[in-house]
């Protein structure tokens, strides 16, 4: 049966909190994804929980929905307790999940789609009902999907996907509305669209749970901001006074930075590498929009911006992982046709977000495989140099990838790079999930490389403090544009307010 | 291969032509020939019925009326042949079919022989099942006629040849049964447990085995330790594994029994000559003169076909003869009246003289079994050939032992 | 959205008319082969449900027929039920086969149930093989009763049941529950999330599919005359039901009787090529496969156009 | 006596299993390809050696060679004509590669077994021997070419373990087969990739099919069998992992050993199909897979 929830006369703010949940922790073997999270949500209330990437927001969102069962803790719906429950229950106790990444039926209608949703979970209804139907179609007028209702979702623009996922989440009608990255990937206008419809869910007294990276993205929306860094809450409150909260500036903008720029006359005129009007798009998404940086020969440049603002993608693309318009050349070489390993041999190494390390290898023959086209002896010696950078290694060298602590892989990933004797090095991302101690290991390796080397850098960060040190020149990346350029001390006043 | 596609348009051309010819004369009879085209005792039997339908064909046919066969490939395959049969009877008009050495197709067909009420001839199945099928519900499948001997008749084949030569010239006094696990093998294993004791065998040891066994080390150790003096086997899906790994691990105790792939003429090629010195039980073989009939079809066989018919071969070659003499003696090639003609066969072929069980015997329609009747070769394999032992009067050879064999000491 | 579109009816409805009147123009022979062909199509339809909608490749759909044919087989053969009784025993058996492989399914995924299908299939082979007293082994059981002996007749139940199947399995397929079975088939992770117990509907489209295989097997016994391991069980008999749904499109469930068709006509038209025939058949569904992976329903559009 | 009796038999033939299935479980790792005409491929070779040596008058050890090589050829008109065209096909979607090529490579491998029986009939043949007559050892009598058979499987698993763990090359197929994206970073072509480890499967498929053939035997009809015995092989022992199918190997070929001394040779094959369902309940990964 399809729960039937009476909406409250008014949006006011009921005291009492639908969903409880208390001290929530989530392990998954030696990493703690969520620790102790304690979180109310009333009815006509939006939260938004943010925090960077593995902060522990999609696990809490994830446990809460009963698509991961926790290790310790209790949720509660409406006073009753409901971690552990699978999925369908906890749908069916009336909690509903909008994915990020649209999930609709690919091989049905956007209306079948919908209708789906309205169904109850029965084995026995075989005969078609025009009611459903009928609501359906009411459901996808009222979030705009009129026009498309026959087609597919594979034909569907990227917004159009978003909505079917809004129009699935109203036909559940569920009491709590977990809405993960509300605006990834929309244009202005979709956003205020989208802003309306989860109001729309306030309005009706629904409890909405909006979980994004970062604040801005969501403040205008949000009455109530909950910040998680590490699984752990950081702070709680308005959305002015958490983007006021020392901790909270601390996680995404870091201290105060010094900054030791060379200025880009200092290099060479032509540069290294030039990306020129560069479009990539995932499906439907656009993941880039006419980006061009250059980096020359010699110079370490930052790219900056917040998770899913497409650095990732952008070093796809140099790479030729993803396929993309526009121009990326290396050293006078169009990249276009070759393929993502003879990139790799041409000099361009990337260490990627993932890692991609060998995990049953060990320290030594993963680092071996990066050395693979050097002679024994060279391979030897740019091995002991790279000890020398990072001597963690050494102690490690037989111990096999997997059982190294995250700091310890990010350093082999580098080291595995830089034995292939990059003309250009890429890093994506390389204080992911990292505890600060390590970061700063990592960037005090970073400046010696820096400084004692010839080598050419491309990083991309989230984390400004551990960005913009060693950077030379500074991208920022804001959703699939890029929106600002220039040296590192003038990123503070230009824009240090507007990133989080 | 090019031999075999040349032979294939030979047939087609030949098939042809006998039709043009044939439409002109009287009426002809129509033979369906089903069988396994891909293995070697299936592939003997359209050859077989083609050779003898040729010869007597050639002689005039059958009161002026000639013989034309159409062939079935059934793949080995049940659903293929009764597919086959369908075909057979509704749109190629067979009067009779001759089918498969496989019990399994030949159980699945008999059916359909009711149904559609086409006498079958089995030129090479074994099974009980089949005559006692028969007897059970003689109306309505009196329409089978299993050409061939029944398992048990297999058995009793096996201790008399036993009796009269193992048990004599090797001094052998006990056996053990080596049978794959199959349905076929069932009232085969009874009839030896039954008759080999009263050969002088006692049976020491009795080992079934799944028929898709590949390593056969386990069962000859097992069997060893039970110390008997000869192995009596009952096999047809392995045959070349079991002899191959017989000779590889020198297992030193002779061999005999029903060997359905050592009765082949390829079999010593098969097993790289792993089969020397491998006794078994045949209804024929080449070179032996069984009757003054087997050696010249031996012969025209090989000669045309390049090779040696298998024992389902013989059996077919004959069975298109006493067809022929049953239509002749019927007037008719109506089924009832073939059937009765059918069941008063009393014919001497190439394995011996042909007659059936009646309908008040347990193995009605399967061809009797007995001294002066049909009875099997005790053959062996010696450097290559196939060697006669038993009985005394067509032998060909002396026995020698395998070459791990010891005799028994007396 | 109704159960059975209109277009479809207007296809389908002239080709079935056509084929019920077959009986008063072609010979017995056609009828026979026509007779199995339709038992296959209800077979890969069966299989295509499980595929299809529910996502899950069961390698093993011999071993639900396998227990339909042998379950109704035996206690007509050795306890002289009557027919009807032998086959609503060996449907009861086929879906309690069904509800076995349920279980892994819900557990396992891709290559891992594959696996346990095909040990299915290979154990049910074996036990029927040691237990030949019963079963008749490698040689095969023969029934005393069968439902009839006339080709028009026995090719008229073969026709009326599959087309009755494919109503009903097409109907179920396109019906809410089987909107919800394509849910959990496609993406488990979102069919929990909206709310659906996706054990629950899996295990019923296997409950289904099993009742449809079990019944077919046991029909085509009580057809036949006899039943064996050879033409029901083998993992070769299993291959051609999966190529049949493959080759006539998959997820569509008709596509399964066209491909069913299609292979046993192309068999026996190429009957002159001999033991050459099933090379050649095998190489034209690899063709298919690898050119036209929408099979031979989506060559002729049949599909709706998006 | 018959502990020791089946500790020997069973080597011989877990070893054959052994280097049958690790081909079969290096080429999932790598691609993540299920190659369902294995068999046919294992036949294909053992049918070759016989045919060059018993009908064409090769000499035994020309024959093994030419058997092998069939073999090799096999894999890679595989991998070419049927594996590759479905990974590229742009027709089919990315989630419906895995029953596509399954279905293709069963196609694949229907269509030379038929081959084989069209031009060799389905009658089961073995290759002649390499080395002919028995050994004595404490009691058990053993043929020295099941010896040969289980020292050749470990010379070739172990060059096969020391070209993946020691030598440059070797390594780069491991670490593919862990990570493929991590070794196209490194300026490694998974497309060379997938040929080397297609043409080391063909090489191993190739001996295993030809030492098959000299110590069993095979026919058209051990296709099925093969793949199957395979396939449950590398799952038992957790697909992609090289260790695991050997132990799994010699779990089944002593539990079918074991079966066939201890209990009956009738049931040789059920205990182990029926770990295979037991596992797959409790430990679906396999031995050593992980997921």
């Amino acid at each position: 049966m399809t729960v039937a929830v009476k909406p409250p006369a008014a949006a006011t703010v009921r005291a009492e909190p639908c969903l409880t949940v208390h001290g929530l922790t989530k392990r998954y073997g030696g990493l703690v994804a969520a620790k102790n999270v304690d979180l109310d949500l009333r009815p006509g209330e939006i939260l938004g929980l943010i925090g960077p990437n593995g902060s522990g927001k999609s696990t809490v969102m994830k446990l809460v929905m009963g698509l991961e069962k926790p290790s310790a803790g209790s949720i509660r719906l409406d006073g009753t307790e409901i971690a552990g429950w699978p999925a369908h229950k906890v749908a069916r106790a009336g909690i509903g999940l909008v994915f990020q990444h649209a999930r609709p039926l690919m091989r049905q209608t956007v209306l079948e789609n919908i209708v789906l949703a309205l169904l109850p979970d029965s084995l026995l209804r075989l005969a078609p009902d025009s009611s459903v139907t009928d609501r359906a179609r009411a459901i996808a007028e009222r979030v705009g999907l009129g026009a498309v209702i026959d087609r597919r979702p594979g034909t569907l623009a990227f917004a159009d996907l978003r909505r079917l996922e809004l129009a699935k989440a109203i036909a559940r009608d569920p009491k709590v509305v977990l809405v993960d990255e509300p605006f990834a990937g929309l244009t202005g206008p979709e956003v205020a669209t989208f802003s309306a419809l989860i109001r729309g869910f306030r309005d009706e007294g629904k409890a909405v749970l909006l979980v994004d990276h970062n604040v801005k993205s969501v403040a205008a929306l949000v009455d109530r901001v909950f910040a998680l860094y590490l699984g752990e809450r950081i702070a709680e409150g308005s959305a002015e006074s958490v983007m006021a909260d020392p901790t909270v500036r601390r996680v995404y903008l870091g201290g105060s930075i010094e900054t030791a720029a060379r200025p880009e006359a200092a290099f060479k005129r032509e540069s290294l590498l030039t990306v020129e009007g560069v479009d990539v798009l995932y499906g439907k998404a656009q993941a880039l929009r006419g980006v061009s940086i250059h980096v020359h020969e010699g110079e370490f440049v930052s790219v900056v911006g917040l998770n899913g603002a497409g650095k990732t993608t952008l070093f796809n693309a140099v790479s030729n992982l993803v396929p993309h318009a526009g121009t990326i050349r290396f050293g006078g070489q169009d990249l276009a046709r070759m393929t993502p390993a003879a990139i790799a041999r041409a000099g361009i190494v990337q260490v990627p977000e993932t890692r991609e390390l060998f995990g049953d290898l060990s320290v030594l023959e993963n680092l071996d495989l990066g050395g693979h086209h050097l002679s024994k002896a060279e391979a030897a010696k740019e091995r002991d140099k790279l000890y020398e950078l990072f001597p963690i290694l050494k102690a490690r060298e037989g111990q096999s990838a997997r059982t190294l602590s995250g700091g310890e892989q990010q350093m082999l990933t580098i080291a595995r790079a830089l034995m292939m004797r990059p003309r250009l090095l890429i890093l994506d991302e390389p204080t992911l999930g990292l505890a600060p101690v390590i970061l700063e290991q990592l960037s005090k390796a970073l400046e010696r490389l820096r400084q004692t080397t010839p080598i050419t850098v491309l990083l991309g960060e989230q984390n400004v403090t551990f960005a913009l040190p060693h950077a030379d020149r500074v991208y920022v990346l804001e959703q699939a544009n890029i929106v600002w350029e220039g040296p590192p001390d003038r990123f503070a006043t230009e824009m240090g307010a507007a990133y989080l | 291969m090019f031999d075999k596609v040349g032979r294939i348009l030979c047939a087609a051309v030949t098939a042809t032509l006998v039709l043009n010819a044939s439409a002109q004369a009287a009426d002809p009879i129509k033979i369906g020939v089903i069988a396994e085209a891909q293995s070697v005792a299936g592939a003997s039997i359209p050859q077989a019925v083609q050779l003898a339908a040729d010869e007597i064909n050639a002689k005039g046919g059958v009161d002026g009326r000639m013989i034309q066969v159409v062939t079935y490939d059934d793949k080995s395959s049940a659903a293929d042949a009764v597919r086959a049969f369908q075909r057979a009877v509704s749109e190629d008009k067979v009067q009779l079919v001759i089918a498969s050495y496989i019990s399994e197709v030949v159980l699945a067909l008999m059916p359909w022989a009711a149904r559609l009420k086409t006498p079958l001839i089995t030129p090479g199945a074994a099974s009980n099942e089949i005559s006692v099928n028969v007897h059970k519900d003689y109306a309505r499948n009196k329409y089978t006629f299993h050409g061939y001997l029944t398992s048990h008749a297999l058995a009793q084949a096996v201790c008399d040849s036993a009796k009269e030569t193992l048990v004599g010239l090797l001094k052998a006094k006990s056996a053990a049964i080596m049978s794959e696990d199959a349905a076929w093998t069932r009232p085969l294993d009874a009839a030896y447990e039954e008759c080999l004791p009263k050969a002088g065998l006692k049976v020491v040891e009795h080992v079934r085995f799944s028929p898709d066994t590949g390593d056969f080390t386990p069962i000859y150790n097992k069997i060893e330790a039970a110390k008997p003096d000869l192995i009596v086997t009952g096999i047809a899906h392995v045959g070349v594994q079991p002899t191959v790994q017989w000779q590889n691990q020198q297992v030193p105790i002779a061999m005999t029994g029903i060997s359905g792939q050592a009765t082949s003429s390829t079999f010593w090629a098969n097993t790289n000559g792993g089969t020397q010195g491998v006794l078994f039980d045949s209804v024929a073989l080449p070179d032996v003169a069984l009757t003054e009939k087997t050696i010249p079809f031996t012969q025209t066989f090989t000669k045309r076909f390049g090779g040696a018919p298998s024992y389902a071969g013989y059996m077919a070659y004959d069975a298109t003869y006493y067809t022929a003499e049953a239509v002749k003696w019927a007037g008719s090639t109506e089924a009832d009246k073939l059937i009765e003609a059918l069941e008063k066969t009393d014919y001497t072929g190439t394995v011996g003289r042909i007659t059936f069980y009646g309908k008040d015997e347990t193995f009605t329609h399967s061809i009797q079994y007995g001294p002066g009747l049909m009875t099997s070769v005790l053959g062996q394999w010696q450097s290559g050939k196939q060697v006669a032992i038993w009985p005394a009067n067509v032998a060909t050879g002396k026995i020698v032992l395998p070459p791990a064999v010891k005799p028994a000491v007396q | 959205m109704s159960l059975i579109p209109a277009r479809f009816i207007l296809i389908a409805l002239p080709i079935l008319v056509a084929a019920a009147l077959l009986p008063l123009g072609v010979s017995g022979y056609i009828l026979g082969l026509l007779t199995i062909a339709y038992y296959f199509a209800v077979f890969s339809m069966a299989w295509d449900l499980l595929f299809g909608f529910a996502g899950e490749v069961n390698f093993g759909p011999t071993f639900l027929i396998g227990l339909g044919a042998y379950g109704a087989g035996i206690l007509n053969n050795r306890y002289g039920l009557d027919i009807p009784l032998c086959l609503l025993a060996g449907t009861a058996l086929a879906v309690i086969g069904g509800l076995a492989l349920a279980v892994p399914a819900l557990k396992l995924s891709g290559p891992y149930f594959g696996l346990v299908t095909l040990v299915a299939v290979l154990l049910l082979q074996n036990l029927i093989v040691v237990f030949s007293d019963l079963t008749g082994g490698e040689i095969g059981l023969t029934v005393p009763d069968v439902i009839s002996i006339d080709a028009d007749t026995n090719y008229w139940i073969a026709l009326g049941f599959m087309t009755v199947s494919g109503l009903i399995l097409t109907a179920i397929a396109r019906s809410p529950a089987g909107l919800i079975l394509q849910a959990a088939g496609q993406d488990p992770v979102v069919a929990g999330a909206l709310g659906f117990n996706v054990a629950k509907h899996k295990i019923a489209a296997f409950a289904v599919s099993a009742a449809f295989s079990g019944l077919a097997g046991g029909l085509i016994v009580f057809y036949m005359g006899t039943a064996s391991v050879g033409t029901l069980i083998d993992t070769a008999v299993g291959v051609q039901i999966i190529i049949a749904a493959v080759l006539g499109g998959r997820r569509t469930i008709v596509g399964g009787a066209v491909g069913a068709v299609f292979l046993i006509a192309a068999g026996e038209l190429l009957r002159p090529l001999g033991s050459l025939s099933t090379f050649v058949v095998s190489a034209a569904a690899l063709a298919v496969i690898l050119f036209v992976p929408t099979g031979l329903l989506g060559l002729a559009s049949f599909r709706r156009a998006s | 006596m018959i502990g020791l009796q089946i500790l020997v038999d069973g080597f011989a033939i877990s070893a054959l299993y052994a280097l049958g299935a690790m081909g079969f479980t290096l080429i999932f790792g790598v691609s993540g390809v299920l190659n369902l005409s294995h068999g046919a491929l294992m036949v294909t070779a053992a049918v070759a050696a016989w045919a060059a040596s018993a009908q064409y008058g090769f000499g035994s050890y020309a024959g093994a060679a030419i058997g092998v090589v069939c073999g090799l050829l096999g894999a890679l008109v595989t991998y070419f004509a049927v594996v590759a065209p479905i990974e590229r096909s742009k027709a089919i979607p990315r989630a419906e590669k895995e029953i596509f090529i399954l279905t293709g490579t069963l196609l694949w491998g229907i269509m030379i077994q038929q081959l084989v029986a069209y031009f060799y009939t389905d009658n089961p043949k073995t290759v002649l021997p390499l080395i002919e007559g028995v050994v004595e050892f404490a009691g058990v009598r053993t043929p020295r070419n099941e010896w040969f058979t289980a020292l050749v499987c470990w010379v070739v698993i172990a060059l096969l373990w020391a070209f993946v763990n020691k030598a440059r090359a070797g390594k780069v197929l491991l670490a593919a087969s862990m990570n493929p994206r991590g070794v196209t970073l490194l300026g490694h072509d998974m497309g060379r990739i997938y040929i080397a480890v297609w043409a080391i499967y063909g090489l191993l498929a190739g001996i295993a099919g030809v030492l098959l053939g000299m110590f069993l035997g095979v026919s058209s009809y051990s296709v099925g069998p093969l793949t199957a015995s395979a396939f449950s092989i590398v799952v038992l022992g957790g697909l992609g992992s090289v260790t695991g199918s050997l132990i799994a190997a010699y779990v089944v070929g002593y539990l079918e050993t074991a079966t066939a001394y201890l209990v009956s040779p009738a049931y040789r094959v059920i205990p182990a199909l029926l770990l295979l369902v037991a596992v797959m309940y409790l430990r679906p990964q396999g031995f050593l897979g992980r997921r």
